[in-house]
């Protein structure tokens, strides 16, 4: 079987990288700055498909089907994002005699409005958060929601997801700015205006069950994710399990994600998100039809490959996981190419060095390489370091330690961040809630500088500094000291 | 060898002596016996006399070195005492209020006109790059004097954006 | 706690991570050409105990307990091979106030000495492989040995481990050169020129047993690992679990271990080595009283840290392991800097380029990183690339996608020859014996050309003559084309 | 362009010309389109026009070029017509029998004294490297007419340690 990637990035290298234990050849897809991105040099294939902009390239379903008859393709994986929820690009595979690794395109729709599947579920017995029942362009049907139920609210793009094109709106001056902001970004992002808008559950927890179904009528949760820390309504940590579910809740969410799939005749893999309240209550919230971001913390603790898994049902084999049990502990840092320092402003550009995480317990699902650069038209992330062991605290304890072999010259990172984040308190006893991060951002932030660490590094600087005023090289391992050589190339940073 | 750090807003008095094997350094008032070894093109392998093990990475633009530790990272400029004379005098020449493009994007919105007063932290800019919307801030308040981008535009990175004037 | 590592390279880093993660501070102990080694690097303090030959540095006990003193440290990890199995070390340890994170002097005295191991094991009812029953100088008591038992025999250096100093001997020609070199080898590496042999089991299977035990009298198995594939007597891929051992075997081997390492008293983490004949009976061979090269198959399929419980276990703590289970297949190639298309020749040297494989079930305990120079003076082993999936088969496709993502630039290593094992259908099939890589060692290293790739290794080539010709530098991703810049700068591969 | 590429013996002839976007290059009797683009200092990404990617390792030692595939590693020579007639008659000129070390160590055993014959494969000498001994063997028979070297001696990699002649 020859499958094409639909996609870029780390999620793009996770397929391929399922695909080759497979068996299977891979295509990747590429645009034009992408020539010699990681996917690309990782495939078997690799198929041009127009400019930088994502509308010119990634989310052309024309370029992309042609792509895949030309190199011969047999299928199609779409990764997350881009065409990844689109149910007109899954059909155009299915039309095209290509097999689409996802659910049917019918399950897309059903889920992919907030609204329909919001209807649905409620047929279907599952708890939702009072919200509107059909997406609005007009501010007014917004400002009447909200003086229905009260603030706070959100809103959010309708066809949105991801975490783009939302906004929570706490007070009423805030309103109409946030309406205008998120009408904006939804025509940009999604090329559909519409909103929608529910009611904001104050300290919630964000939980989601991981489904996987075949094609035979076979559907199973494979227990939750903990999705709770996000900033700007984007996750950026998640762990499996969840610290507050036990047993019989695990049961509970279970039962109900299984009843939500089953609503929609659901086979691959999904994700049900919930929201939880601190009463552990919790609120069906959206189906993510496709493979989630934070599918790794899941595979890690349950033992599985969830993306061989899709490939499986997708070639219409029957579900034979046997009987498969949770086992320690995992956690999932989402490494951006931002600035901490700077209210995480994008920092792309070129990866000078890198020093990867390795050794027991740490995976490490990168989407570039030393010598990269990364480009400013696509998401930052730059890889998701997943650390496993038998506890959350030895979890913790391993995440802070992947995390300082982990080092990128070049470009900023969000790796001071999360190490800020490993040794907080309040995360060591899983005390947060949606807004925990964007509360406690200045001291996560924060400059920190280690006993004498600064002094150390000003000493380091002087000493370069002299030795380059001196035109002596450092010695190098094995080295006999002082060797005098060529000065400029020793020291001077560059490619 | 003397030189004078920048660091945070302070300047450090520094000395620098090579030793039989490693140098001795003094930073402020305290005086280091350090061992300084490469490891690659980046990395540096640095030893304190009491056994104290930092590996650092270092690059350098100019007389500016940004050394990372495991947890933080420094930027320290190292100038003879002659050469920062000079760049003290630029420093007050400087270009001051003007507001700049940190990394290439599409402009989506401009929020301010000429001759607007603004308030230190009012949105400026919105820049939008890597598929997120980022709202440029005024770093200080003053009146907008000049706007050099319009919405649709797209900019590179240190593009001069909008200029302000202090009050 | 503050730990000394007695030991360079992968397993010092391993050590390293353990205690970072369990919060202790590390002091690593360097030799000249070590000074910028990765341990020296992960480490919190790094001492200098002396130049660049084993013998006056890593195996100076004087030096290294003088190091553990000036920087503070409580105790001292050993790792494996130099001081690790050195009860004189333990002794000057434990007599300095300092924990010897490992057994008891009078265990590893007990098992150092092959003769006396067998000894006690024939009394504990442990089944030996018949052999001398003391070691020897003299060339006439192997011969002697060798009329009364018949070749093929093995003849080892008493003092001996980890494959070092063995020579088989099948005919009666050639054992008189193979007594002379493995004195000469006893003399040089051991310090110690007495050497012993033994019966040759033929066809064999290489099978070991993991054990763990407290100070308190708790000792337990953790299953077996099958360590058969071995190229001139030195392990080179382990796994685990053995595919031959069903769960009745693995029981009467635990069975035997726990009684072996008992009747020494044993505590700490311990191997006892046994050969396995194509009936299934097995034989003790030795007992290594340290942390084994592989442990870490172990740990990935019974998701356990054995050096976290070897440090716990030193400091008077009792096992709390509960109820522990394995889980899937794990199999480790040992990555050497060794040229397989040169008879494995040592390939030392600088380290231009690495890209490290990454992605789910693989572990990389590394010991070197992009910039190194691998020195002559030490084992030649960059790291140990270890994959684990639910089953055997999809370790193997594991570890072939590992290896494909693995490359090294500047030095020979010994990717290529796992990549051609990974795919040989016997050992797919799992039939092979300790014969077996000499055996097929041709096959496994012979040059291997895919599909038209060396004429593309060869127009890629030209074109970057071309370019260089015409002083024209290629397009970099996201530049525009033909981009006219520094040639010299852009093509010249140094650092 | 033409080229001469040298790889396991053969002389193959080569043309390369620049197109719009990419090359196109003749090896021997086979021409290829290719697009070939850096990917760091080391990485290429090489892709044929049927879409076939390839990763690719490019180290070069004047005109020596070391191509990494997945699996494995090509040696290939590249030079004009011109050069590769000089080196034609500096090959026939050649050293021959010299035995060199292929790497630092230690010599642990000579194994021959200088008048000795040798076969092919005997041992001549041995060499201690990372922990282990090598035997370093004759890739020819012949006589053994010097040895430059005796057990202790520590050597650099590419010190001569015998010479044979011819038969």
């Amino acid at each position: 079987m020859k499958v094409l990637i639909a996609n870029r990035g780390e999620i793009a290298v996770r397929v391929i990288r399922a695909c080759r234990e497979l068996g299977y050849s891979t295509v990747a897809v590429y645009s034009e700055p992408d020539r010699a991105a990681l996917h690309v040099l990782y495939a078997d294939q690799a198929m041009p498909i127009g400019p930088a902009p994502s509308r010119e390239s990634y989310l052309r379903i024309d370029r992309i089907i042609d792509a895949a008859k030309k190199a011969g393709a047999d299928a199609i994986h779409p990764g997350y994002g881009f065409l990844a929820e689109n149910a007109s690009f899954a059909r155009a595979c299915i039309d095209e005699g290509l097999i689409f690794v996802g659910p049917s395109a019918e399950s897309i729709d059903a889920m992919g409005s907030k609204t329909e599947s919001r209807q649905r579920m409620q047929a279907a017995g599952v708890p939702v958060v009072p919200g509107l029942t059909e997406p609005v362009r007009s501010f007014d049907e917004i400002a009447a929601f909200a003086r229905n139920v009260g603030l706070p609210i959100m809103i959010k793009a309708s066809a949105g997801g991801g975490g783009k094109g939302l906004r929570f709106v706490e007070r009423e001056d805030d309103l109409h700015p946030a309406f205008e902001r998120v009408t904006s970004e939804a025509q940009s992002f999604f090329g559909d205006s519409a909103v929608y808008a529910e009611k904001f559950i104050a300290s919630p927890r964000h939980i989601e069950v991981q489904v996987l179904g075949d094609q035979h009528g076979n559907l199973l949760h494979i227990g939750e994710r903990e999705c709770t820390l996000q900033r700007r309504h984007q996750k950026v940590v998640e762990e499996c399990p969840s610290p507050i579910v036990d047993e019989a809740l695990r049961q509970k969410l279970g039962d109900m994600a299984v009843r939500a799939a089953k609503a929609v005749n659901y086979y691959s893999t999904g994700t049900i998100e919930c929201l939880m309240g601190p009463d552990r209550q919790f609120y069906f919230l959206e189906m993510n039809t496709r493979l989630q971001v934070e599918h790794p913390v899941t595979e890690m603790v349950w033992g599985i490959d969830l993306v061989k898994e899709q490939l499986r049902v997708a070639r219409g084999e029957k579900l034979a996981l046997g009987d498969i049990k949770p086992s320690g502990h995992a956690i999932e840092c989402r490494i951006y190419a931002e600035d901490p320092s700077r209210n995480f402003a994008p920092s792309p550009g070129l990866i000078r060095y890198m020093n990867l995480p390795q050794g027991p317990g740490v995976r490490n699902d990168n989407g570039v390489y030393s010598g990269y650069i990364v480009p400013v038209f696509y998401d930052p992330m730059l890889s998701k370091l997943i650390c496993h062991a038998p506890t959350r605290a030895d979890a913790i304890a391993r995440m802070r330690r992947a995390l300082i072999e982990y080092r990128v010259e070049g470009i900023e990172t969000t790796i001071p961040f999360f190490t800020a984040l490993m040794s907080h308190p309040d995360f060591a006893a899983a005390k947060f809630d949606t807004g925990f991060l964007d509360r406690n951002l200045a001291e996560l932030t924060k400059e920190r500088s280690g006993n004498g660490s600064v002094d150390a590094a000003i000493a380091a600087a002087a000493i370069l500094a002299f030795e380059e005023s001196q035109q002596v090289r450092l010695p190098e391992n094995g080295d006999s000291p002082w060797k005098h050589a060529g000065r400029a190339e020793a020291l001077k940073d560059r490619l | 060898m003397k030189f004078i750090a920048r660091h945070a807003g302070e300047e450090i008095p520094i000395e620098v002596e090579r030793l039989a094997s490693g140098y001795r350094v003094r930073v402020g008032e305290r005086w280091f016996i350090v061992d300084l070894a490469e490891a690659g093109r980046f990395l540096r392998s640095f030893r304190l006399e009491d056994g104290t093990q930092l590996a650092l990475i270092h690059h350098r633009d100019g007389t500016m070195h940004e050394i990372s530790l495991a947890d933080s990272t420094v930027h320290v400029d190292i100038t003879d005492p002659l050469s920062l004379k000079r760049k003290r005098i630029e420093d007050e020449m400087g270009a001051g209020g003007a507001i700049r493009a940190l990394m290439p994007g599409r402009i989506v919105r401009v929020m301010v006109h000429k001759g607007d007063a603004v308030r230190k932290g009012a949105g400026l800019v919105v820049l939008e790059a890597m598929k997120m919307e980022n709202e440029i801030q005024a770093p200080t308040e003053g009146i907008v004097d000049e706007v050099f981008v319009e919405a649709g535009q797209t900019v590179e990175s240190g593009a001069e954006l909008v200029h302000i004037a202090a009050l």
